[in-house]
């Protein structure tokens, strides 16, 4: 009797494991759902690897919401996720970038060549960092890939990228646009072309041991919403 | 940081606090149980004691993920009998912060528990104290600058640990949001202003913690080395 | 009241010391090197023979031929011991030095006044000269009041008249308390001086005088 | 695990090794120098030493970055005088690697050096002995304990080192991949398998290294003191 | 050739002490706690005085009156000193702790025959009798060749026979080397034997005898 009012009085929470890139869009999003759902939203950030390896080990999560399709084909494989709930939420670009005190004067994809003139160019581990997977098809289906190999800084995330090229340690970099407008040190030079890579898309489903099933998949339709859809695009996320 | 949350500062502190004298207590007592003993295999146990230390954290913390998890040997038994869910909790900012700042604790203890005269214990006993009274009065604070610097060592790293944390105790402000994952976040979002100021705030923690420790060492354990010069 | 029975093999001779004391004053004297110290280290529990037995009073505290007994533990043995080196504890005053083990503090009172060294109480050892060490370590073996007494060398470091005073203040003790007293010394004088009897002992082995 | 490239093994062994003998002279150098002086502000500096251990080793390698980055005022001056660029080299791995580990030999071998009989160097001296003489025939014998518990956490530390020097050195398989370089990425992209088989490689290199160290220093360093109980 | 005027605020009294030796062997002579270790200490620079001079030969180790000198450092001072409690180092062998300063290995052959402890060399100073103990700090002090020598309380752990053969050692060696040597002892004999010249010294007063 006592168990049940302490229940309906605190507030439901609801635990959404998200791709760190997605932080500054969620926290605009979250006073909006908590208002509307009368439900606390944590958020658990960080790269998709870490978060997918957390819900391995049964961490307590209802919401994933991943930066690639491969850890979230992991989870469903091991039915930690609920199928049909699975939906590509938004999607993102790569960009090329510099920093802003060079002047380097790459504009456009046709003058990649000049590339070569460049001696570093940092880029996230493409066996790790969705980013760097990314890049890498982008470029090897320019066949640069190859050829630029001993050039490459592998970064653990696409932050690091951003802060080789903002101190000027590399001199160009490759990132998700929306990562590059974080920062106001660095131009984007350029975005690359999305079919020359597989699509970038950002998935979310819900977990199939949550304890707040209808709140989460609440939580998935806001996220499709207009609403939200805006405020990913003000951050430079693109569907 | 229009909104400044203090949340991390707070359990940034009282993560340290508690981890260090958890930690102190421990390795003291296995220091000093081990220090005058010599049996086969007791190298390899304190090399396993240093294994926190040669991993990085990230692998530590993994590592405890699958001890601590729900289907973890140690997480399975503590939700079935206790209901303590130990990933995203507090618990596990703690459980980190112990596990890496104890090697460091361990062997400075250890070093000093070898450092003094043991002819000093055998008079005590002589005057009839027990071994709990020898251990009190005599073994720790003849130990204790080696003590001191295992608990500057212990505070420090516990204080800055985050890749273990991370990986076990997750990022969820409020609750697991050590000032060393605020830095992190703050950098991965570019808010440079927000990791200065935490990276501010962790360093005159740190410090404060450390001048107040030695302060009160030679206050109150080592007055007598400082008449030494008299 | 106070039976040994040592048998230990020292690197360069073995010793071998058997002996009985009532409530008595005992010497042993004997050149340098010659199993003193080693001798007290026994009885205090500090070192264990090989061979043997040690018993004070009622109880037994190492007996060899009793395999299942452990040697009793120093802490248990009730014995006042001072050191050759003095150990004194370095983090505490003299007064704190004192009090470590203090049963008795009427004692302590008296005999701070005879032996001299009440203007030190509050002083680190590491302050004070090698002869107020040594009055500093009788005051606290015998603060303890004990149920017998090894003094290792006590007053070597004494001019001659603090030795003296020191010396009567510990007969003055031994009518007291009338507890077994085992006294090194290399001190001819204060040999006949403090021992009802006196052992020789040379290379580990006693000659009775 | 296919093609299974062992660079990191020689590399993270390497590093290890030079990173703990540089840290080891300079932090005992400063420790003993510092140890028997009382001056305004030692805290302090003392304290800094330590702040290697308070920040997280992603800050510390931010830092290490700004100071020897291209345009970092170290950096700077290293590429234009002498042509050597630290970041993404050889160079900053052992750079992390010291900076990283150093507080732990400062605070173990400051403690060790408080820890014996000053009076023992005095008779040396007595005896016309130089302070470089007294200092390796006296002093450091004396310490060694604590500087044997300070050299072990500094090896282990260096070994594990993971943070700072992704940062400062990125990850350029053959040139800056450390094995917990080599672990992260492994366990990032779900190879458990690779993860766990340098996890292993780590594992057996530190536990080598501390129990030959351990080894070593009894039969060298401390052979008086296994005398002791005989 | 040695000459010094010391004077120092102690604790419970002022030390003031002036004395000019030759090639001589001087007995300082007092109670215990009376400052002669504090004596030999600053002769020695382990300590330095707050007023007065320290001078051997031709070198000054110390002198309050002239600002710009800093005192000699210890190393420098080529002074012989058998410490009090022995400072023997721990960790090097018996061996090894004469070894060290050793400047003439004849004498030190000689001596460890004399005063008995050859077969103790590869042995550590924890494993050693308090007697054993004092004899090898002898010997070190002695190996070094020193300009002036400082023994404090040399023979006080020592039985009258092994004592007897140390002190004869010492004259012969004296009469050999031709340098200032002082000796402090408690030991009235001993004084009377070792010294061309008794100094008494009392609350850290010398009383010329
Ligand atoms: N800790 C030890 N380990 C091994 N042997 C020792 C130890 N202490 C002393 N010895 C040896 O045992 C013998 C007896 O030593 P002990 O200390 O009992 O002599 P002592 O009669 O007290 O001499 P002293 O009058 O010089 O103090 C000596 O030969 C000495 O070298
Ligand atoms: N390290 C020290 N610091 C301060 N005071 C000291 C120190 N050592 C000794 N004293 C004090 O200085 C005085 C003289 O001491 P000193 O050691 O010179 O005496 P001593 O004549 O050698 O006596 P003993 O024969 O007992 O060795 C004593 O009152 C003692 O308490
Ligand atoms: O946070 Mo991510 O998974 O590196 O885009
Ligand atoms: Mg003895
Ligand atoms: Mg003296």
């Amino acid at each position: 009797d006592n168990k049940q009012t302490n229940e309906i009085k605190e507030k439901a929470t609801l635990t959404i494991s998200a791709a760190i890139s997605l932080t500054d869009a969620l926290e605009e999003m979250k006073p909006i759902f908590e208002k509307e759902h009368d439900v606390e939203l944590t958020f658990n950030l960080g790269g998709s690897g870490k978060l997918a390896q957390q819900i391995q080990q049964g961490a307590p999560v209802d919401v994933f919401i991943s930066a690639n399709q491969d850890w979230m084909d992991i989870l469903e494989h091991e039915k930690l996720i609920q199928s049909d709930t699975r939906k590509d939420i938004t999607g993102n670009k790569i960009a090329f970038i510099s920093s802003k005190k060079t002047n380097l004067s790459i504009d456009s994809l046709e003058e990649i060549d000049q590339l070569d003139s460049v001696k570093q160019i940092a880029v996230g581990n493409p066996e790790t960092v969705p980013a760097g997977k990314y890049t890498e098809q982008f470029l090897t289906s320019l066949n640069k890939w190859d050829e630029l190999q001993d050039k490459l800084i592998l970064a653990k995330d696409v932050r690091q990228v951003l802060t080789y090229v903002e101190t000027g340690n590399a001199d160009v970099g490759f990132v998700y646009e929306s990562d590059a407008k974080t920062s106001n040190q660095v131009n984007i030079l350029f975005t690359a072309d999305t079919t020359l890579h597989d699509p970038i898309v950002y998935p979310a489903a819900v977990m199939s041991d949550t304890e707040h099933e209808d709140l989460a998949k609440d939580f998935l339709r806001f996220l499709e919403s207009d609403q939200a859809q805006d405020i990913l695009k003000s951050y430079g996320f693109n569907k | 940081m229009d909104e400044m949350n203090l949340s991390p500062l707070w359990l940034s502190f009282k993560t340290a606090i508690i981890a260090t004298i958890i930690v102190f207590i421990v390795a003291v007592f296995l220091a000093r149980v081990l220090s005058r003993r010599s049996f086969p295999g007791k190298s390899v146990i304190e090399a396993i004691f240093l294994l926190p230390l040669v991993l990085p954290p990230t692998v530590v913390g993994f590592g405890l993920l699958i001890l601590f998890g729900k289907n973890g040997p140690i997480g399975k038994v503590l939700i079935e009998w206790f209901n303590i869910q130990i990933v995203f909790s507090w618990y596990a900012v703690i459980i980190a912060a112990i596990v890496v700042s104890f090697p460091l604790m361990y062997q400075s203890a250890s070093a000093a528990f070898q450092g003094y005269d043991a002819h000093l214990e055998y008079a005590a006993y002589t005057m009839g104290a027990s071994k709990w009274r020898v251990f009190w009065t005599i073994s720790f604070p003849l130990a204790w600058p080696g003590l001191l610097a295992g608990l500057v060592l212990t505070f420090a790293r516990a204080l800055g640990e985050f890749g273990a944390t991370l990986m076990l105790a997750g990022y969820i402000p409020g609750i697991t949001d050590t000032i060393p994952l605020a830095i992190y976040f703050a950098v991965e979002s570019g808010n440079m202003k927000m990791a200065t100021f935490w990276v501010i705030i962790i360093v005159v923690l740190g410090f404060s913690a450390i001048l107040w420790l030695n302060w009160w060492s030679k206050r109150h354990m080592m007055d007598h080395s400082n008449n030494k010069k008299a | 009241m106070l039976d040994i029975n040592i048998y230990k093999k020292l690197s360069h001779f073995d010793l071998h010391v058997q002996l009985k004391a009532q409530q008595e004053r005992i010497v042993l004297f004997g050149p340098s090197g010659s199993g003193k110290t080693t001798v007290l280290n026994c009885i205090a529990g500090i070192l264990h023979p090989d061979e043997g037995h040690i018993r004070l009073k009622e109880q037994t505290f190492f007996d060899s031929n009793d395999k299942r007994k452990k040697p009793t533990p120093i802490q248990k043995r009730k014995i006042g011991y001072l050191f050759q080196d003095y150990a004194l504890f370095p983090h505490m005053t003299v007064e704190q030095n004192i009090a470590y083990g203090m049963k008795d503090p009427a004692i302590v009172k008296e005999l701070l006044d005879v032996v001299g060294i009440k203007h030190l109480l509050k002083t680190y050892p590491s302050n004070i000269s090698g002869g107020e060490k040594q009055r500093v370590a009788l005051v606290r073996a015998l603060a303890t009041k004990p149920n017998a007494l090894l003094l290792d060398e006590p007053f070597s470091a004494l001019d001659d008249q603090t030795r003296c005073e020191c010396q009567d203040e510990l007969l003055r003790i031994h009518n007291m308390w009338r507890i077994p007293m085992i006294i090194v010394t290399h001190h001819l004088g204060e040999a006949r001086k403090l021992g009802q009897r006196i052992l020789k002992i040379n290379d580990g082995t006693l000659i009775q005088e």
